[in-house]
């Protein structure tokens, strides 16, 4: 049963930056998972976080950004040592065929690998436009070039590395310019940047789907700690698609904390 | 005390509020924000009950705060809530619900349910109050659920500083006599009753030997309390002329039966949600009605109680 | 209070009664006849209780007296029994059993338990004695075990009136706080503890609308009251040094170490006899040195009671 | 799952003689029971009383000798009323090839005719040895005719229909003189006529499997109302063979009342 808490053993541990570790496991429910799922972590004694799975296979990972307390807990994990999972859970993003931008921010990449390696293995264009705050924030970069046959565009807040600015902007100016006829656009990273590329992407009637994040505790759809507009991101999600993202007015605005209260963004 | 119109088969009239149908959503599912409430109603339920709501602000407790058993969960959300001047923001967005809007409430000591009353009288969307005294996993709060004396004591705080909203009371079957907590309440001016909150239970992950859950103790909801949940409606209904609710592991129509026939008025519905997901409010519905047409009842409220003839 | 022998990994020596281990068939479940408790003991049972006996026979209530739901059961037995002075016969024929023979016995009065522990003070073949003042669905036992200043006297009755032989109170959930029954049943001269009998439950058949048990109400078990009964060992244990032997909804060798390592020196195990038959002895015997070994333990002992620790 | 009380509805009922009704009904579970396998049967507001699987089919049935007040209830049962079941319980015979022998006394017959059926399409030779009190108590003489190909043999108390005395001295008698070489005694009916037969049996060194009766409640192997020596009549049985037979030393003696006092037989 995917909701019982499992151990899992540190089968590897990838250091992709000075702040974001990759952790590879074995387990047998998240080989069949679907990319954009994530799973619930639990870090014995500190706390349980949700994570997206960064790899499915007979290998699976989780992609960590140290931010906290439990993410810092993650970070000292080596080899041998255990941690808890339950999940997969949420829907995970649906794979379409044709011509798709991926547009990540930060760590938003790590829900989207797995999805780049399907739709490259089923032969989609794909377009890749990722933004870091700066080039010591990079990672992942020669991963994403062995794996599109499209257009791959960095960019740093500092200009350190690629483009300067925010992704967002560069994605707008692009899709603006050369009005590229996009089938879908796959975005994750923080809500400001994903509200900002919805809006744009509206206008250009492209078809998104965005993987949201928001507080979690059950990640069973059942506590509400976790509600965006009408919907649970944990169950409903955390996978959303155009229909969806227009009720939810406050994206990017204000999240909620654990009590409920709106935290301006 | 229960009006039933014929037509609609399945609706009720409790407190003088009118439920389209009697699946409610039980406190502390999903009850958070208007706009998820807003959802719920949408998907069927008959009425809706927030979470439950503090005069201060909470963060509940640190994760894990939920463990899956299949036969039922254990939870220890700890009541995390944003206060209810916060709250009040969900709430003006809530005006205008189709169905009863019950705003469920908690208080450390009385002075703090007295404030709370004089501030809920004046709003609108709520229809009702329901007063929780019976989480079993927050210390100061099982507590009261517990003692006939401060049940009576809070019933009567609320009553007095609520003007014109009906006061439901949450009940704890962790209480060696449910009937004498329940006549307290009564007492104390509670209008209807719902019965049961979570079944003070435990995790230990073997592990580590620790407990699992952050909050130590957790309650238990789901199939597994079903039954428990039934007998504590029927011991009250046996002996009080009260209107309940029956929760408590409510997952398909027969269950919504047996609470009916045990003498509910209507139920509430909260774990089944995530094994079945929101559609099923809507879902029992169809079989409640089907049951009702197969079995020639014209109306729930011949169902009501049957199991107390002999 | 508790010696352990390593070699035998999972033997337990509890009231100076030597368990060759944990496992310990519950009050009730099969235990009326000679032969067949001795098969219960021949199937690797550590320890075994006699169905609860009372000064004179009882036929229980009518069938149907049990409701199989998947994750429990709810029965309504009704304590059916020979009587102590039939019962006697039997216990003769248990004389040189292997294990800990334990009695459980009943009683509707003072008096009555009175000339109880006079006779079975003269009774060999029984190692302890099971108090059972908690079985929910028999009236005027429960209300024994719901207050702390019958069962301190009870239990001081049999105390008095019983020579040589260690007392085991076996205690109710059906409460609001079972440390204060558990303190009082000390008090009163209890040497160990059992936690838990049965969850007071219900069960209504919706094709009649009448409560589906002869007996109207029952008592459930199995899963469903596991983590009830954990967190009923774990508060007990929390205050009380008093050995307490867990019962509900032990299956697999996974609950036992739940139970250890909430504070029990030692499981009974009921319903799972249903579902996994009589080899559920043995084969948690298996698992549970198999889990000992993997995690390097050497001894119960050493998990006994971890979860308190912080 | 079998231990869930289903309503079944009559949809025959055969009048066997004056005390013994046939109640038939549809079941998917009684579909694929064994002979030998039982329900308990629940009349509402009345009783649960266990009773064998009579005919095994896409109509089953149960056979009820009228004996006390759930038997009677159900004796006023008419086409289109509904009872309840769960099962089927017990483990039921095991059939074996060759040259048998059934043994039955009264009702007792009601385990043994599914197994007829079954051990005469698997071209067994039967002989059958079945007691009655009287001819007014005689039932299904007809069906075994037309079922099995050895020799078939009726006894009554009274002498009223075929040999006159008990049904176990016939048979003893029977296989005194011609000791014929059966590979199996099935045998079903009062306990002293059982204990007689087993007796006999042993001497002659047959193999034999008797369904046994006793007072039950759960059905499911934990109450303890049914135990006969060290076995529990509801799932260690209800048929039993020799070396449990053996340690039944109380069979045909006593049997336990509800409150589990003896009952001498
Ligand atoms: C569906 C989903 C997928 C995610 N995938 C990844 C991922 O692949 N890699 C990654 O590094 N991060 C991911 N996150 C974010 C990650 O959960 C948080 O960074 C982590 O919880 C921070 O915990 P902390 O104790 O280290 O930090 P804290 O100091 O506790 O908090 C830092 C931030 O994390 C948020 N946070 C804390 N606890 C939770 C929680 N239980 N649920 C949601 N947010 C929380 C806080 O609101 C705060 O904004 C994901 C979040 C969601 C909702
Ligand atoms: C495995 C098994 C299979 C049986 N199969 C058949 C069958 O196919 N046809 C048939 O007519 N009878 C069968 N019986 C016997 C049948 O169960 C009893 O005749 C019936 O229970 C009598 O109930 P009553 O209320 O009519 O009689 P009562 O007046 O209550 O009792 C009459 C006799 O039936 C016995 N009895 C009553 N209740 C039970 C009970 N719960 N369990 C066992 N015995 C009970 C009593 O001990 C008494 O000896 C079977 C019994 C067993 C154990
Ligand atoms: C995650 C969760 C949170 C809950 N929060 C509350 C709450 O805030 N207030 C309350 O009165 N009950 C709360 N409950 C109890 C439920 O309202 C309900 O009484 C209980 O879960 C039994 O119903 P169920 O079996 O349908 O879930 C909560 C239950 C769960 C599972
Ligand atoms: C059929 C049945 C009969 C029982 N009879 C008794 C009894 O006579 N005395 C008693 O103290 N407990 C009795 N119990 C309770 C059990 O001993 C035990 O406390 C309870 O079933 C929980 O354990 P379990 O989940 O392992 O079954 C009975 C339980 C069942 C299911
Ligand atoms: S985390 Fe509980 S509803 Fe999403
Ligand atoms: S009827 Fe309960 S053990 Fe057989």
């Amino acid at each position: 049963m995917k909701n019982v808490r499992r151990p899992v053993e540190v089968e590897a541990v990838v250091e992709e930056n000075f702040k974001i570790k990759t952790f590879l496991f074995k387990d047998k429910l998240c080989f069949k998972a679907r990319p954009g799922q994530f799973l619930m972590v639990w870090i014995v004694g500190v706390d349980e976080i949700p994570l997206s799975i960064s790899r499915i296979g007979d290998l699976c990972s989780v992609t960590v950004a140290k931010v906290g307390e439990a993410t810092e807990a993650m970070h000292r994990l080596k080899v041998g040592d255990r941690f808890y999972i339950r999940g997969p859970y949420g829907n995970g993003f649906r794979e379409g065929g044709g011509y798709v931008a991926i547009v990540a921010g930060g760590i938003g990449l790590a829900a989207l690998l797995p999805l780049v390696e399907r739709l490259n293995a089923s032969n989609c264009k794909i377009d890749v436009f990722i933004g870091f705050r700066s080039k010591s924030d990079a990672f992942w970069v020669d991963k994403l070039t062995g794996f599109i046959n499209g257009k791959l565009t960095i960019s740093t807040d500092d200009g350190s590395l690629g483009v300067k600015g925010l992704i967002s902007e560069v994605f707008r100016g692009y899709v603006k310019n050369f009005k590229p006829r996009y089938d879908m656009i796959y975005t994750c990273g923080p809500p400001a940047m994903i509200r900002q590329v919805f809006q744009d992407c509206k206008k250009m009637n492209y078809k998104v789907q965005a993987s949201l994040e928001a507080y979690m505790r059950c990640g069973i759809g059942i506590c509400g700690s976790c509600c965006l507009g009408p919907y649970r991101v944990c169950s409903d999600g955390p996978v959303f698609s155009n229909n969806q993202l227009t009720k939810m007015s406050e994206l990017g605005i204000y999240k909620r904390g654990p009590d409920g209260l709106k935290i301006p963004i | 005390m229960i009006n039933r119109k014929y037509n609609g088969f399945l609706d009720v009239e409790i407190l003088n509020l009118k439920f389209p149908n009697p699946l409610i959503l039980a406190a502390g599912i999903l009850g958070l924000t208007a706009p998820l409430l807003k959802r719920v109603v949408y998907s069927g339920a008959g009425g809706v009950v927030t979470k439950s709501i503090g005069l201060k602000s909470r963060e509940g407790y640190p994760n894990p705060t939920i463990v899956d058993l299949g036969y039922g969960l254990v939870n220890s959300m700890g009541l995390p809530n944003p206060g209810l001047k916060m709250f009040i923001e969900e709430l003006e967005e809530l005006k205008g619900l189709k169905v009863p809007l019950i705003l469920s409430i908690y208080a450390f000591s009385e002075e703090e349910l007295m404030t709370m009353g004089k501030i809920i009288s004046k709003l609108k969307a709520v229809s009702a109050v329901e007063l929780n005294v019976s989480c079993p996993h927050v210390g100061g709060i099982s507590e009261i659920g517990k003692s006939p004396e401060l049940v009576k004591s809070y019933v009567k705080t609320l009553k007095d500083n609520l003007s014109n909203k009906p006061i439901i009371v949450k009940l704890t079957p962790n209480v060696s006599d449910i009937t004498s907590i329940a006549m307290a309440a009564v007492n104390g001016g509670a209008d209807a009753l719902t019965a049961i909150n979570t079944v003070k239970s435990m995790v230990i992950d073997i592990e580590t030997g620790k407990p699992l859950l952050a909050g130590v103790f957790g309650g238990l909801s789901g199939p597994a309390i079903k039954p428990i949940a039934l007998r504590c409606v029927y011991e009250i209904t046996e002996t009080l002329d009260v209107p309940v609710f029956g929760c408590g592991g409510v997952e398909t129509a027969r269950d919504v039966i047996e609470f009916i026939m045990a003498g509910a008025v209507a139920v509430q519905i909260g774990s089944a949600i995530a094994r079945r997901g929101l559609r099923v409010f809507r879902e029992i519905s169809i079989e409640l009605k089907r049951f009702l047409e197969l079995k020639g009842f014209k109306s729930l409220e011949e169902v009501r109680g049957l199991a107390h003839r002999r």
